[in-house]
């Protein structure tokens, strides 16, 4: 094998292509399952924006916490959520990550550090300022991190915590994941600042943007910012500029996007295609172990359906537990 | 002219009309154009549901997209209509009142109250309420009951399309602010609706199926329920009258009490959680005011005091059934003689 | 040891003993230190009405000044607890609510069930309640019916200094998030309160008055508005039963039930609005599980469905007196005979 | 007399003066009859920053609406509210600018542009977007202010707003009154950014910074920003730097702030000497004319109190009405 003129091991950067080769997979996936009726409610795909997930969640450890948002997928499996947990949740089985009671936007694992996926745009932002402050508290070097949209970046509770960590000094790193889109509105129309980097000076914050669609960038500028939180030179934002490649949820027309937008991303800006071009171009790994993992990947989430499907409803008990621990 | 349409296209009808009746009517909320500053179409989305579809081509600019910014938004549709406008602002969900509910009860709420009667503020804030779309916990519940506890607030909740048209009407035209909440699931649902505008007063109930052997009060997608237990139970030979409130405040005091008056039995039915509901609002008030009537205590049908849960198969358990419905009904005439028993004995 | 103290002092030393048995256990609110960046003295404030004066000597940094932004603390806190900590946030009134709730009853009471009750969340909420400081429409709201409705929830409102310290630290160890209500006209109420630490368990209400001819049901100020009613029903040879419910969610059914069954009268009373309240809810609950019991309807004694106003002479008209709670005491025992009249009788 | 060097008319530099010391003697006046108990409830002195309401509203017509804050008397005076209706007001009389029902902390009149003082804080930064919306709509020219304090910049409501006003380019003026301190809390501290000009520019906005107890800085700053929102140049943010000469509330022992701080800012930094040694230095009014308009204040406000004093008491049957219009 040549050198390595990456920052991440050769063993890191295959973790970081499995974990974005399962997201695209999950994700695929459920693009076709919900098209066929076989899966209810709200569904959010994050599929394009991989890069982002895992350029991040390389830095962290499960005392590391992230707050999600309504397109949480990509997030839960880059912080280690088990997949086929995850699949089943979806599903609305008892054998989901959350018993069934919560669906796509609900899905956590606080024992991974994952503080759940969220349905209400902003709402993680002060919990992920919670969890900063409570590793600060614990002296354990943990970070807290809180994504958003560029829509959600609108929200109220997003504005009032980036005061907040920085008043506080906390341990926590607000990433903006830009797609361009909040539902159908641009960004260009709905957020006012010349660029993200203005809007973290307004609230005292550094920050910086990269192109989140290259899993290098992403990781480099997430290391180094979340380097310097567990030093407590205190928060930052980073904004991801990066792609959707389906609707804002399945079933959107998406007539508002041009003609030929969608296409010209997935074949132009592919993080996921790119990071391997440039990996095997580097001679630092093989295309047939990357084809071995999109393999394995495939079996797993093919597995992961399976079981779901198979898997048991909750019943009627169900659906009066875990309100209260004790009432 | 009277035609079968959908309560989606009755309310999209209605702000149509309002919007060239009256020029100072206008509508914000999120994508309720849809696709603004996008590349492609535009009104591309109408609202997340397609409800608002096609009124960006009939009336351009007065119709707003807006930020993602529930507060600003909605406390601008407030201001504006502090200052002489006539705004709708769309809260895409209820379940999204916490991120700006200050504007909605301590502001709008209290303006006529706080400035000794010297405003006005007819704002109408068209929200989407309800279980039964697989949407989980933050965005499937009902809250009417929050709303409705607030003093200087009106609250709205339709059951078709005929009573949709005419309460958003009513609404839009009327002077003081108005929650007007959609049940999602009652979107597709489809009445006879004149095609002219038409208002129906707030405080009027409906009594949309008599009957003299019990009473049952609901609203929103619960009264379908109550007419499906009020079917189930005439095959029993028990005949259930359906009462739907159509508006929670004010509320028409007179038609409940009145038909509890014939029946003596009394089941409230509520989509919402079951502490502090309408459901104990109906059932308490009538219990107070008109005990004598009452053959049997007031029975409640309501949602768990839990979260909704995503599942179907458990949001199908959550929302109150016709059977549960039934059930109640079944079990108030089973039970002891109340004071109204002994009157009418007497 | 017993002492004489407030009911403010009761509370800080509730806090007090807590943060030296939890080292989670962190307090944070605007002011609840007191001169944060500010050239003077630390510590100047201890929180708008001085409760928590004095913590931040003996706790230092465990005790946080925040900025003005209640979502983004009250929000940290539920984060924090989801992580381990068990943190106090302060909302200085129940009225700020609005800039807040969705952090309290999207997030923090929703988080077991939704997650399939793989989160706890441990905070406890501190916010001032009520009427009667002249503080006017957005200084001076209950509220408590609003967080009542929701499920995840546990919602505590004492009536005096042994009960808030009791119930606080009961807060504090709860495994779920808690909205502690404190009435700001009692703060000053002294009553006996040992120096060391006690729980008082949720759900279990406070018969503070024996009586058998009227159950007369309230909870914060109420109680004491209730006790003067009994006084002076007393003195008309009627005797009033009392329970302060001390905890809304959960709310001990059981005792109030048991009372009505011995004296067949209710009246429930609250500082809140009437529709949706505290009020109706007992009142509703009684009726369908005890209707037999009822000698009359349950009547309700609130706050009138307006804002609270300013002037002291329209305020003092506002809250619910002890007067008025005497006539419903004595509606109910001039009105008609229920079903547990007759029963009696049989 | 001399030739005048300001930017306002000889008339108008002596409204300006009746404005700012009408304030200066209405909050004097409270603090003492405060101190006697003769004043219920929360009340917030705006002694000291009379020169950003009176600099600001010189601008105004009955047209442009304000939101205010709970620190309102002064932007009430300053912008047309009568000052017997407003004493009666805090003194909870039926003759009040509320009938009595609103206080000190909710004084309005609408028909002069005035909505409302406000207790809760950043909301009133909404409601002028909606003003600043209506005078789009009906293209009078009209604009929305919107005041809030150091602290109250830090609310959700408030940012949102400045995002808001942005994106629809809304003819609003964002006025923050820095007076150092939230509370007992200085915005050293809890405001995390360099400088409100680029917390303006996280949202797109331009900001500018003045000397608020500067009344002519107050003025010309204002000036040109309004001017440009009336022509559709869309909103901006204003920064005016003063002093509060009373506590927090009326009953603050102020211990958080320096020894001699507040003998020090009325001596050094009191707007209105400031304001008058000018005018009176540059020959365009008389110390005698100052004097003359003093004690025409001071008797408006001595009638202002007795007739407050004298007034009814709203009664029972007020206490249920004016909750809607029909119900
Ligand atoms: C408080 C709140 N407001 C509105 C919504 C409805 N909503 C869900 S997703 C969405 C757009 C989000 O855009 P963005 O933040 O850019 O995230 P993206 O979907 O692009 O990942 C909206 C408006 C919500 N869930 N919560
Ligand atoms: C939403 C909200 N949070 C908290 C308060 C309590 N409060 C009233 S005034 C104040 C400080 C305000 O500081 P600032 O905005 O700087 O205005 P100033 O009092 O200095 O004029 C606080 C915290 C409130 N009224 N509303
Ligand atoms: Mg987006
Ligand atoms: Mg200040």
């Amino acid at each position: 094998m040549a050198d390595n003129p990456f920052p991440l091991s050769r063993e890191d950067l295959l973790k970081a292509y499995r974990t974005m080769r399962t997201i695209r997979e999950f994700e695929e996936r459920l693009h076709v399952d919900f098209a066929k009726g076989d899966i209810p409610g709200f569904v959010h795909l994050y599929a394009g924006e991989e890069a982002s997930a895992s350029g991040i969640m390389m830095h962290l450890k499960d005392n590391d916490r992230i707050a999600s948002t309504h397109r949480g997928h990509g997030h839960c499996i880059a912080k280690g959520v088990d997949v086929r947990e995850m699949m089943a949740e979806i599903y609305g089985k008892a054998t989901g990550a959350c018993r069934g009671k919560g669906g796509s936007m609900h899905i956590a694992d606080l024992s991974k550090g994952m503080m759940g996926a969220n349905g209400i745009l902003g709402a993680g932002a002060p919990l992920a300022c919670g969890a900063g402050l409570a590793a600060k508290f614990r002296g354990d070097g943990g970070v807290g991190i809180s994504f958003v949209g560029d829509g959600a970046s609108n929200q109220g509770m997003f504005l009032e915590s980036l005061n907040l960590a920085a008043v506080w000094n906390l341990p926590v790193i607000f990433v903006v994941e830009n797609n361009g889109y909040a539902e159908s509105t641009s960004v260009e129309w709905a957020v006012a600042c010349d660029s993200y980097v203005d809007r973290a000076s307004g609230f005292g914050l550094p920050g910086v943007t990269v192109d989140g669609t290259d899993f290098f960038a992403v990781y480099e500028a997430a290391g180094e910012i979340i380097r310097r939180a567990r030093e407590g030179a205190g928060p930052a934002l980073l904004e991801c500029e990066m792609v959707r490649f389906f609707g804002h949820f399945e079933g959107d027309a998406q007539s508002y996007r041009a003609k030929g937008e969608v296409e010209n991303l997935r074949a132009n800006r592919d993080c996921i295609k790119s990071f391997a071009e440039r990996v095997i171009e580097a001679g630092v790994a093989k295309r047939e172990e990357f084809t071995a993992i999109d393999r394995e990947v495939l079996d797993l989430i093919e597995d992961a359906v399976r079981s779901a499907k198979a898997a048991p409803l909750p019943t009627a008990q169900d659906l009066l537990t875990d309100v209260y621990v004790s009432y | 002219m009277a035609r079968k349409i959908s309560m989606k296209d009755a309310i999209n009808e209605a702000i149509d009309l309002e919007m060239r009746r009256d020029p100072t009517v206008i509508l914000m909320g999120e994508d309720v154009v849809g696709g603004t500053g996008s590349p492609g179409e535009a009104d591309a989305w109408g609202g997340v549901l397609g409800v608002t579809k096609g009124l960006y081509a009939k009336h351009g600019k007065r119709l707003m997209d807006t930020p993602l910014s529930e507060s600003a938004y909605v406390g601008a549709a407030i201001g504006a209509a502090a200052c002489g406008m006539r705004p709708i602002a769309e809260l895409m969900f209820i379940d999204f009142m916490g991120v700006c509910f200050d504007e909605i009860f301590n502001q709008a709420a209290k303006f006529k109250y706080m400035f000794g009667g010297k405003a006005n503020t007819p704002v109408v804030i068209r929200t989407m309420v309800g279980a039964g779309f697989r949407a989980a916990a933050q965005h499937s519940q009902m809250l009417t009951p929050i709303f409705t506890h607030i003093p200087g607030l009106k609250v709205v909740c339709p059951s078709n399309a005929y009573d949709a048209k005419g309460l958003l009407t009513q609404s839009i035209r009327d002077d003081d602010p108005v929650i007007f909440c959609e049940h999602k699931n009652l979107y597709a649902h489809e009445s006879d609706v004149p095609a002219e505008a038409y208002t129906i007063p707030f405080g009027e109930a409906n009594v949309v199926r008599e009957g003299k052997d019990a009473t049952i009060v609901a609203y929103g997608l619960m009264v379908h329920k109550a007419l499906e237990a009020a079917d189930a139970l005439a095959k029993e030979k028990v005949e259930a009258e359906v009462i739907d409130l159509r508006t929670l405040s004010p509320i028409d005091w007179d038609t409940v009490i009145e038909s509890v008056g014939n029946t003596g039995r009394l089941v409230v039915v509520d989509e919402a959680h079951p502490r502090c509901s309408i459901a104990t609002d109906v059932a308490a008030y009538v219990g107070q005011n008109a005990f004598g009537a009452l053959r049997a205590g007031a029975q409640m049908v309501t949602a768990p005091h839990t979260p909704v849960p995503f599942s179907p198969a458990l949001e199908d358990l959550y929302i109150p059934s016709g059977g549960a419905i039934a059930a109640a009904v079944r079990r108030t005439l089973a039970s002891g003689q109340g004071a109204g028993a002994q009157r009418k004995a007497s």
